[in-house]
């Protein structure tokens, strides 16, 4: 969480992309040269189905504004079925954090594959935004761990 | 002795915390009683006793000891110790009153610990007589008369006003503070009252349990009690009794890094906990067997044998209430009793 | 404290134009346990590596970050880089700064900001980076082949070309699949047997080449390189090695009314028999079933006449082991059952027929000699009616969602055959699309439209129904001329869905490969690995991984072969070393990491342990076979206690990252 | 009941078929049962009971007792069966060892809930038509029975026992339970309200580990929570995400393998309402990937270790709901 006075609002969005999809698509959009924010900070993993829900949990706790995982379209993971498996993970997490009042446009899975860099960029863009609008992390933070 | 009117503890409540911090017992939503900052219109609990003990005030669950900061390489420390302010806890109850001093016994002897007598230091404590003692109490089998609660200052009722004395410099400091709004008044009918609860007391069902048989002297007798496996057989290693205990003191001591910095704290920590006291080499109680006769034996050996003769147990019930299992330290006094 | 090298790229002007390479090297000089950080234009070079390699030589360095472009380019290059300086390779790690930073941003103080932050995060999981060492396994050279149709003929010939010993598995008495049953090829219209036979000799001839006809596959244990199969071959009640093939058993064998097999039923065998004519091998095989001797003990004709003595009634099953680097799956296809489809009256009229048994009915060595007669009547049909999608391409129950891709090529086929020897014989074909994408393919179609005069009709057919005339009526929509049609026909014939054979759903569990809805074998990647399973070692041929015809399953039986021959060519394989492992003293051995692992790589062992309280006690773990796990990483979320992690990849590693990037 | 129980299992033991029995022991007052493993018929005729008051799951007991020498009778009601089902499922328990009597059920009487009306001094508590009559040191209470029902009790799912070897009184069915009804209520709160409600709540929490210690499905060898390597382990919640933290984590970790039994709750000693974590994820699970209770049989897939190629996307989240 970064807030600079005049400026607006910079949300830390942590963005968890599988190596063989997500990842090439984050590359492609850097070698086509499509902007996206410098908010958005990649963390690589194997496949989409690594990311543990403390991982996103622990990033909420560090200060992250917003999460969002990326990985093979599903029928498309390189390890056959992990994405089919992240799905579900990921969509009964993101239903318990807006159970317990979370906002839930601070969570996104999205499918990005090799070819798809234009989409990664419009992605992060639009999520980018999208945590803007909701300001800082304040439901899911850890008072310990912000900036004095 | 100075009174004052039952409805007007509203006004009391209003001066006093006008001076400094208030604390007293109230009901939340689900009945249980809990101790709160006072504010405004806040009601004293009709409970028995809170859910938590009272013990929090001055040994909180978990507390803020140093902090690191640190910026790439370095490392500077940063002491976080502050002057607590004065506060005043309302309406404890005998036995909790009792846990203090135990708790002194071990914080402010010798090295003193310094975030702990600052709160004491601060800290005035106003206790409460019991009137309707319930069937979990068992605070007689350790000297302490729920009537007759101990404290800076005591508070009784006769179901119309309520009373106070002080017992020392503190509690009178307490009662001048809030003067003008006190009354001289004939405490004559409090002796009736008193009379009336030590009579329930003495048809409690755990009113013939003593501490007789149990003490400093007692290690050899217990420790090898054949009667420790059934009555730890179906511990669940929570900390459920340790935590809602007005009396255990240990704690852990950790680390936690922000990412700018290291805050070191301390916790509540539990001896029903398979990491308790793990050391190096591991850890010196490996079962729960060894867990379960660590709680019992400091309760009712160890802590008397260190600190002439005093229990570690004020018998509040807190525990005969909340253990998951119904296991407690009624049950362990009387199995191991049996010869 | 590890002692790490930080290294940042320029790239030339691709990350130094946007990002402050020289703030970067020094911000991250100043992070805990780096002990030298620098820059240089092209990191890569030959230069930019040798001053990575001195740097680890002189600074005694334990890890490595390099903040460059993008792992997918360059990891290698700096592993490779680092392991010739002493380093172990998975000391290194890389933050990515050019694609992920300099190119998508254009503000050089906030694009340093975060290229600082990336290089952190990289340096904080260097910091719980352990050296890694791959492991190898050695690879037994013989392959496996499960199938003897025409995919598993290819496959094995090919695998015994490039010198490997090679087992094909049949349960049928002989090799040759389905494509012996057919009578000729689409779109060439060259005889099926004239092609197929040849091949099966080659097979049986082969020295490197062993078959197991009659035989099925009871076990497998073992991975990649190493499988050791249970084979059952059956009793045949004949001895192999003494049958001649001679042919004289079957023709004195008193019980001649077993419906046959090979002709689908439409004409009988004898109870000891030979598929047919050319069989491989050619070697007799009682069906216990109908045998007078087996079942009554009174008979005994074909052991008094075989003059090789190779009649055994008492033969049991025998069960073989043999080790296996690579197994090929090539199970095949059967037509679907039809008994469902009242509509057609497949049950109802024998002159409703599957088109395979009109390839049985139109084969010279079929029923009737390859003259196309009536199954009721045995006479000439003057008017044919073929169903297309019979059980393909349809969203009920009965049916398959899927295409069976075949029946659109061989049903133009048979419509031109049959014109083109019968031309007094009209030839309608009801479909709903034709489908034709295949070399000559459409040219085909359209010569059986154009040339030969087929009346194809779009349109469903409703309801078949035999008429007391011997005629067949056969009710219709024409979808175009938007029409009811009514046609007496002589003949009915029905192109029936094709589905992957029973027998592969119980195989696939024991090579713990996957399967789709339909039970076709899955392929490890849908477009990149079409041959290879998910499970490494186990290879895809042919129709058991998705409808196919013939060229494509031969294409896919020679890929499959290479894909093995790869394998087979090592003496031993390399195991990437970014695998999970188990730490036995937290593992509960609730078999959820099990259940998600896509490669069957998780088994569980019972182990004795000392436990914490002193005791000992057998207890349940999970095992990885380091050789099998492909490190995805499923099994790490699955295990709650997180006694599962990955290597390279661990969730202490994770979460330094995370920390790192939102500090 | 406790009769007839006491009389079959001093039989079972009599003869042989079992070395030990798991089942309750009564305690000072009327409502302090333990679980207790009882090895002789004096034992048992002493301290065995089974009444109102019995409602601790023994079934997670059984990890550690199945694993001893010998065969032990385990006395289980219809909600213990499923998570006895379910250990079964992830081979925590040893079933040869282990001779399953199932027994009428609920609804059970919480003496906290007794309490928490008042009453003080409980000495005894019996139902009269809907209005429980307690005992007390000051003389004869009166309160509503429902009031005073154990809140796993309130919402019973079942009262068909999935498994077992013999059965004492009769079997029931799955019942038709509205116990998502709390839930969808929270549901249809705004985030705010929901997340005033959940902070309210877990903010009481002390981190006791009762309600994961007490779990049948919280069987780990070390827990992450007890872990120091797994980065999330702490004796106390120092921060408010912490409080979230462990109870996501747990709720998560046993998701797809809850059977609802409703321990957690019942002994949870602020009174948080845990169960409400798990269901939701009940609730979830079955209107996103159809029906399923874990616990009811010993080889279906858990949820979260399946899937379907066509699952709905985790984007249903957003789509739905109140914002």
């Amino acid at each position: 969480m970064q807030v600079n006075d005049n400026k607006e609002f910079q949300p830390l969005i942590v963005a968890f992309c599988c190596n063989w999809c997500s990842y090439a698509g984050a590359d492609l959009s850097g070698t086509n040269r499509l902007n996206y924010p410098t908010n958005v900070k990649i963390i690589r993993v194997p496949c989409s189905c690594r990311v543990n829900p403390m991982f996103i949990l622990r990033a909420f706790q560090r200060g992250a504004d917003g999460v969002i995982l990326c990985g093979c379209h599903p029928g498309d993971c390189h390890y056959t079925s992990g994405n089919y498996f992240t799905r579900r993970r990921m969509t009964l997490l993101f239903s318990m954090l807006d159970f317990l009042g979370i906002e839930r446009d601070r969570t996104r899975v999205e499918w990005v594959s090799a070819a798809e860099g234009a989409k990664f960029a419009a992605t992060m863009n639009e999520f980018t935004e999208a945590v803007r609008k909701l300001g800082p992390n304040r439901r899911l933070e850890d008072l310990r761990c912000r900036k004095q | 002795m100075l009174k004052i009117s039952l409805d007007k503890l509203g006004k009391l409540f209003e001066a006093i915390s006008a001076s400094q911090t208030l604390y007293i017992p109230t009901d939340r939503e689900d009945g249980a009683a809990e101790y709160k900052k006072y504010e405004s219109g806040m009601k004293l609990s009709n409970n028995l006793n809170t859910l938590r003990s009272a013990k929090d005030f001055f040994f909180p669950q978990t507390e803020n000891l140093v902090d690191f900061k640190m910026e790439g390489k370095n490392i500077e420390v940063i002491d976080v110790r502050e002057e607590s302010e004065d506060f005043v806890i309302f309406g404890v109850r005998a036995c909790d009153a009792r846990s203090f001093t135990i708790l002194d016994k071990v914080f402010l002897a010798d090295p003193v610990d310094s975030y702990y007598k600052n709160r004491r230091d601060h800290g005035t404590v106003v206790t409460m007589a019991c009137t309707r003692p319930a069937e979990t109490c068992f605070c007689g089998t350790f000297g302490i008369d729920a009537a007759a609660p101990e404290g800076d200052a005591a508070c009784y009722s006769d179901g119309e006003s309520l009373f106070i004395e002080a017992h020392n410099e503190k509690g009178q400091k307490f009662i001048d503070s809030v003067a003008s709004l006190l009354e001289e008044g004939d405490a004559a009918k409090l002796d009736e009252v008193r009379e009336k609860t030590r009579d329930i007391l003495k048809k409690l069902p755990l009113a013939n349990l003593t501490t007789d048989n149990f003490g400093g002297d007692k290690l050899n007798e217990y420790f090898n009690s054949d009667k420790w496996g059934e009555l730890s057989q179906s511990c669940l290693g929570c900390g459920t009794c340790t935590f809602v205990c007005p009396t255990c003191q240990c704690y852990d001591i950790k680390d936690f890094n922000t990412g700018h910095g290291i805050k070191r704290f301390r916790c509540w920590d539990s001896c029903m906990y398979s990491d308790f006291t793990k050391m190096a080499h591991g850890n010196p109680r490996l079962t729960q067997l060894e867990r379960f006769r660590q709680r019992f034996m400091h309760k009712l050996v160890y802590f008397p044998a260190n600190n002439n003769g005093e229990f570690g147990c004020v018998g509040c019930g807190r525990c005969l209430s909340k253990c998951p299992i119904s296991m407690n330290i009624v049950k362990v006094m009387k199995a191991l009793e049996v010869k | 404290m590890q002692r790490i090298g930080v290294f940042v790229c320029h790239c030339g002007t691709n990350i130094a134009a946007t990002v402050d390479v020289k703030t970067v090297a020094e911000a991250l000089g100043h992070e805990p346990g780096v002990v030298i950080s620098q820059d240089y234009q092209y990191m890569c070079s030959e230069s930019g590596q040798n001053l990575v390699k001195n740097a680890i030589k002189e600074h005694n360095l334990t890890g490595v970050v390099v903040c460059s472009c993008s792992p997918r380019m360059h990891e290698n290059t700096f592993r490779k880089a680092a392991a010739a300086a002493g380093l172990n390779s998975y000391m290194v790690e890389i933050a990515n700064i050019r694609e992920q930073c300099s190119w998508i941003h254009k503000d050089i103080a906030t694009a340093t900001e975060k290229a600082i932050i990336l290089g952190k995060a990289a340096v904080a999981k260097v910091h719980l980076n352990a050296p890694l060492t791959a492991g190898e396994s050695p690879v037994a050279k013989r392959a496996l082949v499960i199938g003897g149709g025409i995919a598993g003929i290819q496959t094995a010939l090919d695998i015994a070309e490039a010198g490997f010993d090679v087992d094909i598995v049949e349960k049928n008495p002989t090799i040759g699949g389905k494509m012996a049953q057919i009578d000729k090829t689409f779109p060439t219209l060259d005889c099926a047997a004239c092609i197929l036979t040849p091949k099966m000799v080659e097979a049986s001839q082969n020295e490197h080449i062993t078959i197991h006809s009659f035989s099925e596959v009871t076990d497998v244990k073992g991975f990649v390189g190493n499988f050791t199969v249970t084979i059952k071959k059956k009793a045949r009640f004949v001895d192999e090695t003494k049958c001649t093939g001679c042919g004289l058993c079957t023709e004195k064998c008193p019980m001649k009314k077993v419906p046959n097999e090979f002709n689908m039923g439409l004409d009988n065998r004898s109870a000891i028999y030979i598929p047919f004519a050319q069989a491989v091998p050619k070697v007799a095989t009682i069906d216990p079933n109908y045998c007078m001797m087996m079942k009554t003990g009174k008979c005994g004709v074909c052991s008094k006449v075989c003059s090789a003595g190779a009649i055994d009634y008492k033969q049991q099953d025998k069960f073989i082991e043999q080790k296996y680097g690579a197994i090929v799956v090539a199970t095949g296809f059967n037509p679907i059952n039809l008994d469902k489809y009242d509509e057609f009256a497949y049950n109802q009229c024998p002159d409703v027929v599957t088109s395979l048994e009109l390839e049985r009915l139109m084969n010279a060595a079929g029923p009737n000699g390859g003259t196309l007669l009536r199954p009721s009547d045995k006479t000439h049909p003057h008017k044919i009616v073929f169903v297309q999608c019979v059980g393909s391409r349809c969203d009920d129950s009965k049916g398959k969602p899927y295409c069976s891709k075949i029946c659109c090529m061989y049903t133009a086929k048979h419509a031109m055959l049959i014109r083109e020897k019968y031309p007094d014989t009209e030839v309608y074909v009801f479909y709903i699309d034709v489908r034709t994408p295949g070399k000559n393919f459409d040219e085909f179609y359209r010569r059986a439209v154009e040339q030969y005069n087929v009346h194809y009709i779009k349109g469903m057919v409703g309801k078949v129904t035999p008429r007391s005339d011997g005629k067949i009526d056969v009710q219709a929509s024409d979808l175009l001329a938007n029409e009811q049609l009514h046609i007496d026909a002589d003949m009915v014939v029905l192109a029936a869905a094709i589905e992957p054979d029973k027998t592969a759903r119980p195989l696939a569990t024991m090579l713990t490969t996957q399967m789709d809805t339909n039970d076709f074998f899955t392929e490890a990647h849908p477009k990149l690995r079409p041959v290879e399973s998910a499970t490494a070692g186990i290879f895809l041929s042919g129709a058991c991984q998705g409808p196919k015809d013939i060229p494509e399953t031969v294409a896919q039986a020679s890929a499959a072969a290479a894909k093995a021959i790869g394998l087979l060519v090592k003496n031993s394989i390399t195991c990437n070393p970014c695998v999970a492992h188990s730490n036995e003293l937290m593992c509960n051995g609730c078999s959820s990491c099990e259940k998600v692992c896509p490669y069957g790589a998780i088994t569980y062992i019972d182990k004795e342990f000392r436990m914490p309280d002193r005791t000992t006690a057998v207890r349940r773990v999970a095992n990885v076979n380091p050789a099998v796990c492909q490190g995805c990483g499923a099994c790490t979320v699955a295990c709650p206690s997180g006694a599962m992690d990955l290597n390279g990849f661990s969730n202490s590693q994770i979460m330094a990252e995370v920390d790192a990037i939102c500090k | 009941m406790q009769e007839a129980m006491i009389n079959r299992a001093k039989q079972l033991l009599a003869d042989g078929s079992v070395d030990r029995v798991i089942g309750w022991k009564r305690g000072e007052f009327v409502y302090d049962i333990t679980p207790a493993v009882f090895t002789s018929a004096e034992e048992l005729d002493a301290d065995f009971v089974y009444d109102d008051f019995t409602a601790a799951n023994v079934s997670k007991y059984l990890v550690k007792e199945s694993k001893k020498e010998g065969k032990i009778l385990a006395f289980l009601k219809p909600c213990d069966t499923y998570s006895f089902n379910q250990l079964i499922k992830e081979h925590r328990i040893v079933r040869e060892n282990i001779y399953v009597i199932g027994i009428p059920g609920g609804p059970k009487l919480d003496a906290e809930r007794i309490k928490a009306n008042g009453i003080t001094g409980i000495l005894g508590a019996k139902n009269d038509n809907g209005t429980l009559i307690i005992d007390t040191v000051y003389g004869e209470e009166k309160m509503p029975y429902y009031e005073a029902l154990s809140v796993k009790c309130l919402n019973c799912k079942s009262k068909k026992h999935v498994v077992y070897d013999e059965l004492i009184g009769e079997d029931g069915d799955i019942l038709d339970s509205n116990r998502f009804d709390m839930v969808e209520k929270l549901e249809n709160m705004t985030a705010q309200e929901r997340y005033d409600f959940w902070r309210e709540q877990l903010s009481k929490c002390i981190r006791c580990n009762a309600c994961r210690n007490v779990c049948p499905a919280c069987t780990c060898e070390k827990c992450v929570f007890d872990n120091p390597d797994s980065g999330v382990e702490n004796k106390a919640a120092t921060d408010s995400f912490e409080e979230n933290m462990f109870h996501i984590i747990r709720a998560f970790h046993v998701a797809g393998r809850c059977t609802d039994c409703g321990e957690c709750s019942r002994v949870c000693p602020q009174n948080i309402p845990l169960h409400l974590l798990n269901r939701k994820f009940i609730k979830d699970i079955n209107s996103l990937y159809g029906d399923y209770q874990a616990g009811e049989d010993t080889t279906s897939r858990a949820p979260l270790n399946d899937y379907k190629q066509d699952d709905c996307e985790a984007s249903i989240v957003h789509e739905r709901g109140v914002e």
